[in-house]
């Protein structure tokens, strides 16, 4: 997917991508033991797990803190700041769970509220006005569900910045580095290089919550999780992400430094493959990236053009 | 590609010549109900009503032209839970007649040339998968290219679960798409009905430069019930109602059916008026 | 003031900015009998007063309202919307006060809370979006001073509707109707053409504020009207507005469709002029409008230059 | 016009060795006070400080020079209320040595280049008349000109009632110079100190692409006592703090004034190291 923007920078050499040669797995065939989805989402929720605010202090030079949405409030679910990465500014935006019950319960569990999304659109627009790279790190069981959550448009908050991400006129890499829940884990997830920790996951809705609706029974969560296929290798494999950021065997918990150490390269790699794609080529590539995801047939059109005399299907589809 | 298809009306069935309103509980006859656009005659409940019925009642007479018919979905998973994905997709097509959740197609609404979109929610609960975030967002690139407003009426319960986090993906597409029309200076009406919810709320259907919504649509991100056990407690009267919305400042206007058409032909209008020697005096 | 932007259209014709033509007093000379500043503030404020819903309804041809800043909630302050003016559509943003106890209530007596002009700036991008002209009409005591409005940032949403409103790339007419008061008057304030009714106020400060503070006596409210100079003919000698629209002897509510007429010709005259100045210009304009409002004294900078060499003074200012 | 002014410092009266802290009651000795940057050692109760020792403590050493000095006030409305307007100018250009509430002049804050303007509370209660929105537009326009960041260290009770209506309008001037200041991708860091409130803080101070407080600053857009009576009943504690407003959204960081210059150096630098490639590869 990666291949876009390579293009871009003129022709794609063997691993254009820097995928692979910042130590990205960039082809499931390269990950010795493949975790079950449901051994995957216990790490990627594990509580002991490197959160947002850890691995910003591992992977970055500094960093600054910026609160506020400048309209409601600051919400803690959502650290954002500006931080240096290897000499080059970067604007930082990550959802954060609490590694205690205590930073738990003021963190939400890591649920954003409406503000939260649009302290994160704050800064997106920070880093357009400065033409910073931004960085998202993606760690959330999903938005806030709650009342107010509602009543202060969460939706809108979401669609908002999701539109955001999409425009915005800087490069931008998004990692889940543990729970990427639905909607509420996209609204920081648009961006021209997506990653994932490789015990990450990232579904449409939780494994629970599937299976309650579609089981009609929670406790059917392991085969909700198998069928969703959220699991790091199999949105590498969809096509859904770009590449895996390797995690130690027992999970990235039992080695933090080496896992912030990988994360740290791979980014640094994609910061500066994308520092030299012009503008508006980084933004049709980005287009294209979503525009591309999904699979569906279309019968007729594949018969009507058939059915075109051959100079007609010779112009190609723009003719018509 | 266009093809004129016509209208298929959803039989009537027999045995069913009255309705029972939810809301007041009138016993309507069937006919009258959908002469008043499906309406309640005595409470005004708005019923919900499919996508061709929809377009019938927002396109002006025979303006119509469906775009995109034939798009059917592939299973990216192989999704079974307790029947495989490509068995709901077949029982859906035969009970709506529709191959996926949304029918596309250019019309004139009060004689603007608009893309119109309207979301069936018979069809699996007018879920977003890959198949209505490409037609959404084939409506808006086809839009922008004849320079149309596009009008999109939702009716979903939110993104496709059988397509997992590839129909997640389909928010990004469907706002991307939405957002480079609106870029071209073309006006974007979105139309909340009976229910919005979830991954369609809170992508698109959030983004319009007016929101209109139905009367007593349930609109909203959380379903009712995760949010009341959250709170462990009711939620208050008239929670995630189009009603709700207004007060909370994320409709502009609810709009009862009868209106509804000449209201977006007015926005329609208003928008595409602008003080020309403006636009070009840059 | 507004010369400007006729010289942007070629050249500065008689009654070039249209005001005296469509019955506009531009020059305080043609004003009969002047009212003092307190009848004015008591006639700005009559309750009796037409205000923005009914003028709306008199002076264009239809009217939507759109509702909601998207991100909290609906002011009844701020009335918006879209209207058709001659043809033209437009987008009208308005203070909304009571014409009885109960709307003053509903309306919290048209001071504003923050999502008002969040709900203005959304439809000041709206205008911005689709080349329509923007009209304001201003009519408050000023934003709500409440402890709500200043969690929820009263402040900031003034100023960013100022700071919209002056870079709006549309042109935008505003009309004080009755009461101005200070900031949050202001916030729908800035504009191409800023006309006043003949008995609307203007000020910022309350004349009982302004007595509480410099007289530490409400009831010297009079002389600080005075002392303010908030009245419409003074703001117009002062250059801070463009002209007045004629009032009946008895005030604006004695003959409310005269009023109104009056009203839709001024605007009428200035969106048709406004609509063939270049964008560029109109900004340019714009800035200089308010760029060159005050009275200042710079002796040293006087001094200076005369006592630079012959040859410095006639390469003028930009070369030092 | 550039012209490089010696700073006046104001003299420490000999009456005076020693300050009691309003907040803790600590009796301070005024020298270490003020080597402490007039912060109380014991409980870091934040007292104000005038413009030019605020510049002192911010600006890279002898690198300000100073812009616009010699600007007054003219008395455009004819303004007397107990004192004509223009006695109250001459009382307060005695008791500060300034012309008028603002300082403004290019320096160096951690190496970068800024134009740096500071209020001067004593003044009139560092109200915003012609004089200080003229000077501030100058120093934006001035920052833009030589693409300078722009800090502005508020401390003002509003806009100037003396000047009236046209007080009003240097909100919108001073709004109008920083945006344009800001479009050209410079940045701006807005500082708001004890007190920042009314027409200040409802422009250009609330439009800092960071905003940072002093801990404890007044900082609302009415006066209290207004609010408090509105609502007929005590504030909650805290309210209209720069603790309060952190917790509301609209300030991104409480700093403690020790740091306040390697802050406000950080973000100058965050700011002014773009992707280079990115911003010119359009
Ligand atoms: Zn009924
Ligand atoms: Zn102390």
């Amino acid at each position: 997917m990666l291949e876009k923007i390579d293009r871009a920078l003129g022709g794609r050499e063997p691993d254009g991508d820097g995928l692979a040669s910042s130590g990205v797995i960039a082809d499931v065939a390269g990950i010795a033991n493949r975790r079950s989805p449901w051994e995957a989402v216990q790490l990627a929720r594990n509580i002991q797990r490197p959160h947002s605010q850890e691995l910003i202090g591992l992977v970055f030079d500094r960093f600054q803190e910026l609160h506020g949405d400048r309209g409601f409030g600051d919400d803690p679910a959502v650290i954002a700041g500006l931080a240096d990465l290897g000499g080059r500014s970067v604007v930082v935006v990550a959802q954060q769970k609490g590694s205690s019950t205590e930073e738990n319960i003021a963190r939400s569990f890591g649920m954003p509220h409406p503000e939260g999304y649009r302290k994160a659109i704050r800064l997106f627009r920070l880093a357009e006005k400065f033409g910073l790279p931004v960085i998202t790190f993606i760690d959330t069981p999903g938005a806030h569900p709650g009342p107010e959550a509602e009543e202060r448009g969460q939706a809108e908050a979401i669609a908002r910045s999701i539109q955001v991400m999409g425009e915005l006129e800087a490069p931008v890499v998004a990692v889940v580095i543990g729970e990427g829940g639905s909607g509420g884990a996209l609204a920081l997830g648009v961006g021209d290089v997506v990653l994932m920790m490789q015990n990450a996951v990232y579904s449409v809705i939780s494994p629970e919550g599937c299976a309650a609706i579609l089981w009609r029974s929670a406790s059917e969560a392991e085969r909700a999780a198998k069928a969703l296929r959220g699991a790091g290798p199999d949105l590498l494999e969809l096509g859904v992400i770009d590449g895996l950021v390797p995690e130690p065997e027992g999970g990235a918990h039992t080695d933090r430094q080496a896992v912030a150490a990988g994360l740290r390269r791979a980014l640094v790699a994609q910061l500066d493959r994308l520092a030299s794609v012009p503008l508006s080529d980084l933004l049709a590539a980005r287009y294209d990236r979503y525009r591309e995801i999904g699979s569906f047939a279309d019968p007729s059109a594949a018969a009507a053009e058939k059915a075109k005399p051959w100079w007609r299907r010779a112009l190609g589809k723009a003719g018509l | 590609m266009r093809l004129r298809v016509p209208f298929v009306k959803r039989s009537e069935s027999a045995q069913h010549l009255w309705t029972q309103c939810p809301h007041c509980g009138e016993m309507l006859f069937n006919k009258q109900l959908a002469r008043n656009l499906n309406v309640c005659t005595k409470c005004e409940h708005h019923f919900r009503v499919g996508a061709r019925e929809r377009i019938e009642q927002l396109a002006d007479r025979a303006s119509f032209a469906e775009i995109d018919p034939t798009l059917v979905s592939m299973d990216p998973l192989g999704f079974v839970d307790q029947k495989p994905y490509p068995a709901r997709i077949a029982e859906s097509q035969a009970k709506t007649a529709e191959r996926d959740a949304v029918v596309c197609g250019d019309a004139t609404i009060g004689g603007h040339p608009v893309t119109l979109a309207a979301m069936e929610f018979s069809f699996m609960g007018g879920s977003m998968g890959t198949v209505v975030g490409e037609k959404l967002a084939r409506a808006a690139e086809h839009a922008r290219d004849g320079r149309r407003g596009l009008v999109i009426v939702s009716a979903s319960g939110g993104a496709r679960m059988q397509e997992g986090t590839i129909a997640l993906m389909q928010l990004v597409k469907t706002v991307a798409a939405v957002t480079r029309h609106g870029k071209a200076g073309l006006p974007f009406v979105s139309v909340l009905t009976d229910p919005t919810t979830g991954g369609v709320l809170a992508s698109y259907a959030s983004l319009g430069d007016v929101i209109l919504a139905e009367p007593g649509a349930l609109i909203g991100f959380s379903g009712a019930r995760v949010t009341s056990s959250t709170i462990g407690a009711e939620l208050p009267e008239g929670f995630q109602r189009a009603e709700f919305l207004l007060r909370h400042g994320f409709v502009d206007q609810v709009v009862p059916r009868a209106q509804l058409r000449d209201r977006i032909a007015f926005f329609l209008g208003a928008f595409s008026r602008p003080a020309r020697e403006m636009r070009w005096g840059v």
